[in-house]
């Protein structure tokens, strides 16, 4: 039982990790094609995992609803609009022409109108409320109490003022200015960060493909 | 009107003198023959397509045509397979297969391409070869109405089995590799690693100390990625470490899950840190839970859950995308501690500005190694600082070869 | 009290809306005549959707949290459409079981379909760990995959490309900064070093890097934050109340 | 009185910060101020790439965003747009993002009829394919195997389309992108791996991120966020057509906002400090 529930993952991941690996150096068409290959299988993979995640979700709200738990309404939306949005998209999708055509169920007619009119404006919404959170961020944030502070605080007011349409700002030079921070210790810095993830994360997938990371796998025998 | 008369055949004379006119050109000597033709399979490829070279005729304009003809027989017929007007198409284009000689830009390559498989039904004047067997080139230089035929050479396209332009990256992964290996077996021998202080991480305790004082929730936010993700590995290793401490403590830990995978994982790395704890009976799987794989949905339900639940701390810990701040100000807002960290460049600046601690880059993934104390992972970050250390050194060396004029290591280190 | 004045103000907000609306529609400022009628009403319903997302930022309120479930339920569904039409339609069921007259089905995905079956032994306490064999799979894969891209992405072109040929003094001075930072960005990530005396100092210098970077990266996003509340309050002002143009 | 002052400054209600930047936007958006922008290299390079291309070379436009970033990227994908069909290129958009269809499908048409031109003659829309690093890749093989199919019509007999086996065969490209997959994937694998030149449009969170690239020349030209988009409205002169130069305005505005706000903190911040020492 070990075997199947300890020693078998480990070997999927070392052959799954090292076929992707050598592949990556083999130039020949097999090898190119085994790419796409692999990442299909993780879609497909992934797309299976949705039904358990559906189960969580569900799970969560018509427990709320069964029990009339404070709050219960608002599962129920949650639900219904799940239901509906998920029905209407597979009924679309299954009045398509042939099932190789272009038009998937997620571009039928229905579909798009939802997803223009609902969640268009609330995912853009949500997304735009960052505009007023960045704002009292900055607030909080830019204040001159440390020496490491007062450079942060600095870099960001040299950066703003090049939005900010006064002559005097462009005569002093603050565009060239901002060029450089970005070009020069911006992405030295950014390089520093990059290369040492990149070791990071060497070392990561070398422990997980050799067996030596495995708490992905969970814990038990 | 005179002056005009006499000026005239001044100016036709300058005209034509200006103008090179065909009369003219066909006065020129004759064009001379492409020379150094060279045919070779291309190097590092699936197969399917020969290179063919030669020197740049030395008076090329834009108007300077090299036709390249092929043909499967020396005294067959000869197909056009590819046209290379003057001043395109030069070796020094094309290191990945040429290197980086100077001479290279005096020359001129075109690469022809040829199938798979035999062709069954081959379109009459266009030429369709297939691959692994001889063809035989030759390229005729045109000029105006001049043209001149050079001598034949040949070559048969094969597939190659090692792409040498990824040399330089296959021996950096065997260099890191055996280094890494090496110090996790060097660790084992000697547990006893030193490893820098990183305070976000001595933080944790007092964070998750801190909820149970309160006797409010934790959220632990894993990021955006799947689960192939290396950022999202490394925060799930985490969820580990701290759900063992947050067992000990009795206080309630919740993970609104992105991905239904890490979901999944995230439930048996929980449950496998309460039992470890002592705990199995404290472990609830509805903690870990299933939100939504839409961005903003999920930044709003779980916004929302901070300012309903107010949780006393917060993880956000992985890869994350313009939802860092949504999450980190929300949860300033309710006065929670939060211990952010990311490998996301453009989202660091958000989590270093709004939260408590924040683990930059490589501090996310040596998070494991510090909470835990493994051997094995202490190790593992002892050769990622041999790794960096080396890589120090290639940095100053080849910067100050390259500005002194010698990018040998900047050419050794190209990627193809 | 305080549920019974929250009950009042979202009533009143609720009612404003709904009577700016009436006004919207009796001036015929939104068309919803035949042909119109799912347009102008896709922007009456945007409009309210947009005004609950935004009532979070007074704070938590019944508007919000209805807008808010909605959310969740709707891209949950979507999510449900997509993943069987664009995903498991094309790339598994299609090839499988229906790959056309001519073309005989492609059964080495037998492998992935089963190890998606495997997924829902997690239903099962007894065969849970089966899902094991995917999760291996799936983080095996990417593990492979990551190594050589980012060996490629990450160290050789940064590195190369932080070898630059220039002869100017002003670039040759840039380049000198910038390795300078590197280095000193890299050698305080060095975890088997204290950060004290010259270390610390040295590292101190890469914080200063680091600072600069995230000032600036912050300030940069400002305005491409501000960019997308421009975008929505457009969206209020002009397609929905029409007092601008 | 004063010192009090300071003190609820340095406290300051999140909401009062809020209220201000609501104003900052919504005031300029009725009140045109015409501010206008500059314009740096980083946008120049592109337009100058598509200036000096000969008429009727292929340009592949990889529109990869949905709605949420639309205010930001939308106005660039117009501009290039219209810059491409005013200098009579041939016109290739992919995307690798399902949201983006309509939006792409809205700008072709508004863009190419203001130049006459005609679908499938001057402009073709590969449609969206799900995959990301896949889908690229695949592209750089043969798009007619990943694109066997556009508009219901095969990729072969699709006139503007000839001439484009692979990515290589492309003058240039633009990637305007709002995350993942998009210019990551076609820089590594699009025009690192198959070779051709290629310029950026982002979303300005992420315009810092491609500076490398741009250095590394990997991106021969940025655009980043609306104020790249704006130069470049500049650029091909449609400051009074496009949106993204009249939405520079409150975006002055909002900034001069937040700077002020920075400076009274930290006004605040020392004021009260002193306080405390003595």
């Amino acid at each position: 039982m070990v075997l199947l529930k300890r020693q078998i993952p480990l070997i999927i991941a070392f052959i799954a990790g090292i076929v992707m690996l050598v592949q990556y150096y083999i130039p020949l068409q097999e090898s190119q094609d085994l790419l796409s290959e692999f990442t299909t299988w993780a879609m497909i993979i992934g797309a299976f995992a949705l039904v358990i995640g559906l189960s969580s979700l569900l799970h969560m709200h018509i427990g709320k609803i069964r029990r009339l738990a404070p709050g219960w309404g608002y599962s129920l939306i949650t639900v219904v609009a799940l239901v509906t949005t998920a029905g209407v998209g597979i009924i679309a999708g299954m009045q398509r022409p042939d099932p190789d055509s272009a038009i998937y169920g997620s571009q039928a007619a229905q579909i798009q109108w939802m997803y223009i009119n609902l969640m268009w404006p609330l995912g853009g919404t949500m997304f735009s409320i960052l505009a007023f959170f960045i704002a009292s961020a900055a607030y909080r944030a830019f204040r001159a109490r440390t020496f490491e502070a007062t450079v942060l605080l600095i870099a960001a007011m040299i950066v703003m003022l090049e939005v900010v349409p006064i002559k005097i700002f462009a005569a002093i030079g603050i565009p060239e200015i901002n060029n450089w921070i970005f070009t020069c210790p911006n992405m030295a810095a950014q390089r520093g960060i990059m290369l040492g993830v990149a070791l990071s994360v060497v070392a990561t997938s070398l422990r997980i493909i050799f067996g030596i990371e495995r708490t992905y796998l969970g814990g038990g025998d | 009107m005179r002056r005009l008369l006499i000026f005239l055949p001044v100016l036709l004379a300058a005209a034509i003198f200006i103008t090179p006119l065909p009369a003219q050109a066909q006065n020129n000597p004759p064009l001379p023959a492409v020379t150094e033709l060279e045919a070779q399979d291309t190097p590092n490829d699936s197969g399917s397509s020969i290179l063919v070279t030669w020197k740049a005729w030395p008076n090329e304009t834009s108007e300077t045509e090299y036709i390249v003809l092929v043909s499967g027989a020396k005294d067959g017929q000869f197909f056009e397979a590819a046209v290379v007007p003057g001043g395109l198409s030069f070796k020094s284009d094309q290191p990945r297969y040429f290197g980086f000689a100077e001479k290279n830009k005096d020359y001129h390559y075109a690469s022809v391409k040829l199938s798979k498989e035999e062709v069954k039904e081959p379109r009459k004047g266009i030429f369709q070869g297939k691959d692994g067997t001889e063809y035989f080139f030759k390229v005729r230089l045109r000029h105006g109405e001049q043209s001149s035929d050079s001598g034949l050479v040949s070559a048969i396209s094969s597939e190659n089995w090692f792409d040498k332009g990824k040399l330089n990256n296959f021996i950096l992964m065997i260099i890191f590799g055996f280094v890494v290996m090496w110090f996790i077996q060097h660790a084992k021998k000697n547990p006893n690693l030193f490893i820098r202080k990183i305070s976000g991480l001595d933080a944790v305790d007092e964070a998750i100390g801190r909820a149970t004082e309160m006797g409010k929730p934790i959220f632990y936010v894993t990021g955006l990625l799947p689960m192939s993700e290396l950022p999202t590995i490394a925060s799930v290793n985490i969820l580990g470490r701290a759900a063992k401490i947050v067992a000990e403590h009795d206080t309630l830990l919740k993970v609104p899950c992105y991905d239904p995978i890490v979901m999944s994982v995230a439930q048996e790395v929980v449950k496998d840190s309460y039992t470890k704890a002592g705990r199995p009976d404290a472990y609830r799987e509805e903690n870990v839970f299933y939100v939504t794989s839409d961005q903003f949905s999920y930044v709003a339900a779980v916004d929302g859950m901070m300012m309903r639940e107010k949780p006393a701390t917060n993880f956000l810990l992985g890869y994350f995308y313009a939802e860092s701040l949504l999450l980190a100000e929300a949860g300033a807002a309710i006065g929670a501690i939060q211990i952010a960290g990311t490998d996301a460049l453009a989202q660091l600046p958000f989590f270093v500005t709004t939260c408590d601690y924040t683990l930059i880059g490589e501090e996310l993934y040596a998070a494991s190694a510090y909470l835990s104390r493994e051997p094995v992972l202490l190790g593992s970050l002892r050769g990622q600082d041999i790794g960096k250390a080396f890589l120090m050194a290639v940095l100053v060396i080849g910067t100050a070869l390259t500005l002194a004029g010698i990018p040998f290591l900047k050419h050794l280190l190209t990627p193809f | 009290m305080e549920k019974y004045s929250t009950a009042i103000v979202v009533g009143i907000v609720v009612a404003v809306f709904i009577i700016v609306n009436v006004i919207l529609l009796a001036t015929g400022t939104i068309d919803v005549s035949e042909g119109n009628f799912w347009t102008g009403f896709g922007i009456i319903v945007g409009a309210g959707l947009t005004l609950a997302m935004y009532s979070f930022l007074y704070k938590d309120n019944p508007v919000f949290k209805f807008a808010e479930h909605l959310y969740i339920g709707i891209s949950v569904g979507y999510f449900i459409v997509m993943t069987i039409y664009d995903t498991l339609m094309p790339n598994l069921f299609t090839p499988l079981f229906n790959p056309g007259p001519d073309k005989a089905p492609k059964l080495i995905l037998i492998i992935p379909f089963a190890l998606g079956i495997l997924m829902f032994s997690r239903f099962t306490p007894k065969y849970a760990w089966l899902f094991r064999w995917s999760i291996a799979f799936i983080v095996g894969f990417g593990a492979g995959v990551a190594i050589p891209n980012i060996i490629k992405a990450n160290i050789l072109v940064q590195a190369q490309s932080s070898m630059v040929m220039v002869t100017d003094w002003w670039s040759t001075t840039c380049a000198i900064i910038a390795l300078i930072g590197v280095i000193t960005v890299l050698l305080y990530f060095f975890f088997s070093l204290e950060h004290s005396g010259a270390v610390g100092k040295i590292s101190r210098v890469g914080v200063l890097f680091l600072m600069i970077s995230f000032g600036a990266s912050f300030a940069y996003t400002v305005m491409a934050r501000i960019s997308l509340l421009i975008g929505r309050i457009n969206f209020l002002l002009k397609d929905w109340l029409h007092v601008i143009d | 009185m004063e010192k009090s002052f300071w003190e609820k400054m340095q406290a300051i209600d999140r909401r009062i910060i809020f209220l201000f930047v609501a104003i900052g936007v919504i005031v300029p958006l009725v009140v045109e101020l015409k501010l206008g922008v500059s314009v740096t290299n980083r946008v120049k390079n592109i337009y100058n790439k598509i200036e000096s291309l000969p008429e009727r070379s292929h340009i592949l436009i990889a529109a990869d965003f949905d709605p949420s970033a639309a205010p930001e990227l939308y106005p660039m994908l117009e501009s290039v747009l219209n810059h491409c069909f005013r200098k009579n290129h041939k016109v290739i958009v992919a995307t690798l993002w399902p949201g983006g269809v309509g939006l792409i499908k809205k700008s072709l048409d508004e863009q190419s009829k203001e130049y006459d031109r005609v679908k499938e003659e001057d402009y073709a829309f590969l449609g969206f394919k799900t995959g990301g690093t896949a889908v690229v890749l695949s592209m750089g093989q043969d798009m007619k195997k990943t694109f066997p199919e556009v508009d219901n019509k095969p990729y072969i007999d699709i006139p503007v389309l000839k001439g484009v086996d692979k990515l290589a065969d492309i003058s240039y490209a633009v990637a305007i992108s709002a995350g993942s997959p998009g210019i990551d994937n076609w820089v590594i694998y699009g025009s690192e791996k198959y070779g051709f030149e290629i310029g950026g449009g982002c979303t300005g969170v992420m315009a810092t991120q491609y500076f490398p690239y741009l250095q590394a020349k990997q991106l021969n030209g940025l655009m980043g966020g609306l104020k790249g988009a704006a130069e470049y409205e500049m650029l091909v002169g449609r400051q009074e057509t496009g949106s993204a130069v009249k939405r520079m305005d409150p975006q002055a505005v909002t900034h001069i906002i937040i700077i002020a706000f920075i400076i009274l903190g930290n006004i605040a911040y020392f004021s009260t400090r002193k306080t405390n020492k003595s």
